[in-house]
């Protein structure tokens, strides 16, 4: 019977507190969203499934093993652990956080602790150290997006990338916004947070991810969902703010049909981006240098075996690993919290100013090019979204005319739109990382 | 928290400010590119294009054919496999 | 002449002891057995060529640095990894076994000494840090397992889950034969030795592997081999004891045929076993969990790609490497031991009892459900080693009359057999880890 | 030795214990959730069921076809695939 | 006005310094050779790529946390990481090399305290790390390699073993070249140095990557574009020495065909070459176990799905990382150096003498053997660059009668030359190791 | 730097030699497993090579066309790639 009532302890069901099963459900709704709704589920699934698996209780599958050891361990390691970071009671919660804002030196001591009292990290902690607190996983999903994206729509008119950089004042938007919520004091973000919650508005998900690592690696959980989920709006976001902003006869311009771009110049673009960037904005490099080296690879038509495995096998491998790793932060200490209901907030506000902000370039640029070169439509697609957001331009211009087809001319600023929310990421980066 | 809005409203300035210089240089560097490109690369133009759509476009019955091939292993191996 | 002689000194086959080579003997037995045998060759070639890397006199491919730098140091290292590790004598044997059975912290400080010294970890075992001792490889495989599998067979059927049920007697079984061995002075296993000797009775390699990883590493070797190996021996071990406790008449009995599973089931039965597993048995979370993530990605029908590379790419390059890692557990100290023939016995008697357990299950279903709905050829199937098991009922089945196709009706508990076993799985490591 | 053996027992019977009580367990929500499943998507069951045995068998005609699909569908789709 | 400042004075352009700026170019140039002349892109591409990302200024991405620290880090690191290291002077480069001359223990204390600074390691440098400095990746690809090849013409023909014995005496005429050149005060090799460039002479990538990593790791970079360089150029280097050293007669030799090979021979071949490996070399049984292992999986004909794996996806996936981190190691201080242009020169010099030597020695064959076995023109092939030398040598057999086929004849020192630049890897590891 | 020439040297010559006795040791040995094997397997000699051929295949004649696109594949691809 003792054996009985210890598994009955130890139990999931037993230990489940309110925040883990409201997580749980978040989780399942994600998986929800993912199969049944097709948003992103390339990551929402794993995404979706890493959170469920995280808020199992004791199982501690997203835990350190100096957090392990904190909530099994035994009176003589809480004490020891308190001397070494320094913390007066033994508190669970102040350990924790004691530990969680130690200097690396201190936690690789205390893991060290941890490991000599028999504590392991958790399976979904390892996948996070691996690949996102690395800062690797989003940067080889770039290079796959790199080695699947095509330049040449953007060759043949490279004026579109100003609507790729127009549509990032959503970004920067967003970051007042954040900055205005926390003025309001509804929420407490800091400037750090504020920038990486307005990069959801890049409308790029590897670009998110990133920068979330590097400044609010705590809102990962949060601005990755957002980044994702709004992503899969896209359809829904735009059409309304595009209609409002041009007219019938604004949408039912016809671009000209787009010059052939040769071989040669599609190599030479991102040699020349890097370069660029190199030096500019060094900060922006990593994203950007391994973005365009994928790309390069696709381009060059002399390693088209590196290419295909980076746009398959590594990207799938990494994919699946990431979206695990960021399902993993999916934690009630961390989600559940006015903060993401914020940042959710601040995302789909993101999204339609960029769009906006993409739309009314357009129409600036038709203005001071003095004809109707440009379909306003195809601004939209500047927030990035590929290839969602091309698509919404394209259906937007058949429904004013139906031989009005705006895919191919809205490609440009919609991986315009990639280059532009990298560069963002950079200056952001470098001022306030 | 004034503070907090000052450093906002210079990231937006800066940052945007950035952002639409760098794109602009980078037109700038693309088109002059695509300028030299065609001037000193006027035959090869055309055919590096042709060379490019067809394995991009898979049109070719050769590349149909791989793609057939391909998908026959392919399921031909995840069935039998075991681990 | 010097050189001559310095290189034949330090040659293989002036090093060569005696149970090196028997252990090479062991490898190349293994590769026989794949190769020749077909025997789970997956697993078993790449076992049996890390058997006999790990074996090589001098090259140390699977020793750490701080065993390399015993076998190799001078005095100085010596004299100093014995103060470190308190031990009093600088002798070989007692260094190593010292530093084995140290704690992380003092592992970690002995090899930067051994670093400092200049050795380095060998090949095999940099791939078994990361493999296995981070218990990563096993789960990734089931992942892989999970996105093979089709549940339509049990979901039309899920009564047969009783008969993966009871097949797993099989695994408590050997648990007391393995104590019974002891008891008798035969050999000297522990109650973490016995539980992991007892999952071989599972049939399932990556169970096996985990287990033995988490509750006694030091009979990885033997543990993974005997279960491979007899997992191929399958259809030489189970029909016997089939037709021992069956008639004729019960092998005649033809099964109606399986409704038709919609896809929504599909989906929606690893999300439940997930949840029913993190409520009831957080332990079994980590192998269970990645298992039904596979399997939610294979049928979901959105993530094809991500499908695809897990059952493929990543599987494969795992497998690889957790092959040569396990192979270089095959070393004389650790393999060539009383307790290694105790666990090959004890494997086998542990796939025999799980087979007679299964098909008397299915007849015990027989007589209560009063009637003829279960043949017991399936029960055995409930061991799992999938798909073997079933075909082996398949074949007994098209024997007795050779219109009977079980091939089907098998698979439901064959499947059930990997869920029994991963649950016996994190029981064990629940109670005795 | 008495004391292994106590704990060898003890594994046993709640270790077969526990495995039925959980698989008994899944038992029941399994035919709680098709039930709900058949009671609530009575129509798609007809349309999935067709789609499931055709992939299944593979041996078909129509597996051929599927095969063919899935390339191209495939190379499409690794194409236009964003991330 | 201020942030305009700041981000100029961070910028790349503002920092650039001459040395970056010309390893810059360097990686323009390899890029250009990879892409537009066709040399091994698969290796020159990444290489050209991350040389250029490792010298964008300000980025850090080739740079340890260490490093990073050192160039952006303020005083009171400095101070404290002076006393750690004892360094008198906080000068940045004493610093630097008293980092990089560290015992791993210091190094390690020394990161630890550059992280807790807020420092991290640079994407290239945990790429290097990852895959060069843990000796992983050269020998996964020549597992890779290993899956690739086909034994079956040498096994037809096993006294072309000879050929690819007698080209290694490029390796070792280069080792000596080295010396001459540091007596000569031109520059200042050890002989670990020597030999390491020596092995560029094997015509083998991985193996001149797996040598200059444990033999001379600053020479890394160099090493490796001369290696792959070089291979590029043996359609051009090769045929005039072949010309000069045969007659027209001799190269119009015609060999008898090769006998067929059966399953068994192509299995057992790789297994015996580990043994002998093994007992008499142990120094080369990681670089021949993987590559014997590779091949028995090609072989064995029971794991199709890892021999794919190897040669495809994971032989890609390396690749990417082990090229980028190649590039990182192209920093000025380390490869804008007179040794550099010494490599270079020793590498062409030892490719020339590999050629004549093997086809001297196919010569010799043919005068001690008494007859007209051997066409010497296949002996040129004995330097492996596999396949290309084996198809110089058909085609200078075509361009003296037009009917002889020489392709598989040489594929067997080609081939060849593989297993004895590996061997002679492992003797120079053994003796200035 | 006498020192050095004569590390050069002693490496030189225990180098090369040992390549040439490893290599003429290997070939004694590869030839006489051949000669094992064409004297202890003489009939699937044979039979191996036509075997070779058809285990690949497993067969049916489905099985012959995957083994023949494989094999169109695999030429096609291992041509391309040079590593
Ligand atoms: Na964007
Ligand atoms: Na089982
Ligand atoms: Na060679």
């Amino acid at each position: 019977m003792d054996n009985l009532l210890e598994i009955w302890l130890a139990s999931g069901a037993y230990n489940l507190k309110a925040g883990q099963l409201v997580m749980i459900i978040v989780g399942l709704f994600l998986l929800y969203l993912a199969i049944k709704k097709k948003f992103e589920p390339l990551l929402l699934l794993p995404i979706g499934f890493g959170g469920i698996l995280a808020n199992i209780p004791q199982a501690g599958l997203a835990l350190s093993a100096v957090e392990n050891a904190i909530y099994m361990g035994g009176p003589q390691f809480l004490t020891e652990l308190s001397s070494l970071l320094g913390v007066a009671s033994g508190a669970v919660t102040e350990l924790t956080e004691a530990y969680r804002g130690a200097e690396p030196s201190l936690k690789s001591a205390a893991t060290l602790l941890a490991q000599d009292a028999g504590y392991n990290h958790g399976m979904l902690y390892t996948f996070y150290s691996v690949t996102v607190a690395s800062g690797a996983a989003p940067l080889i999903i770039f290079m796959g997006v790199g080695a699947m994206t095509d330049f040449g729509p953007l060759l043949a008119n490279p004026r579109t990338l100003w609507l790729g950089a127009a549509a990032q004042f959503g970004i920067f938007a967003t970051v007042l916004g954040a900055i205005g919520m926390t003025m309001l004091g509804i929420v407490d973000f800091s400037i750090q947070d504020a920038a990486a919650i307005g990069i959801i508005g890049g409308a790029d998900g590897p670009t998110a991810i990133y920068v979330a690592t590097v400044l609010a690696p705590h809102l990962l959980g949060a601005i990755a969902v957002s980044a994702y989920a709004y992503m899969a709006l896209v359809p829904m976001v735009q059409p309304p703010i595009m209609r409002l902003l041009t007219t019938q006869r604004e949408r039912q311009i016809k671009m000209s049909q787009l010059r052939p771009v040769s071989k040669t110049e599609k190599i030479l673009f991102p040699v020349l981006l890097m370069m660029l960037v190199g030096m500019l904005l060094p900060d922006a490099a990593p994203l950007l240098g391994m973005f365009c080296f994928g790309n390069l690879m696709r381009e060059c038509g002399v390693v088209d075996r590196l290419s295909d495995t980076a746009q398959n096998a590594l990207i799938n491998i990494v994919t699946i690993f990431l979206g695990l790793s960021i399902g993993s932060q999916l934690v009630a200490s961390k989600f559940l919290d006015i903060q993401t209901l914020g940042i959710m907030v601040l995302g789909i506000v993101a999204f339609a100013i960029g769009t906006a902000s993409g739309v009314i370039m357009a129409k600036i640029m038709n203005v001071l090019m003095g004809g109707n070169a440009i379909n306003p439509l195809i601004g939209s697609a500047g927030v990035s979204a590929v290839p969602m957001a091309a698509r919404v331009s394209n259906k937007l211009g058949l429904e004013a005319n139906s031989q009005n087809f705006l895919l191919m001319h809205a490609m440009g600023p919609n991986v315009a739109g990639v280059i532009g929310s990298a560069i963002a990421a950079g200056v952001m980066i470098k001022f306030v990382g | 928290m004034d503070e907090l809005l000052a450093e906002g409203l210079t990231l937006m300035a800066f940052g945007m400010g950035f952002v639409v210089v760098f794109l602009t240089l980078l037109i700038i560097v693309t088109m002059f590119m695509s300028w030299l490109v065609v001037r000193f690369e006027p035959a090869p133009v055309i055919k590096p294009v042709k060379a490019k759509t067809a394995p991009a476009q898979a049109a070719s019955s050769d590349a149909q054919l791989t793609a057939v091939m391909t998908a026959a292993i392919h399921k031909y191996r995840s069935r039998r496999n075991g681990q």
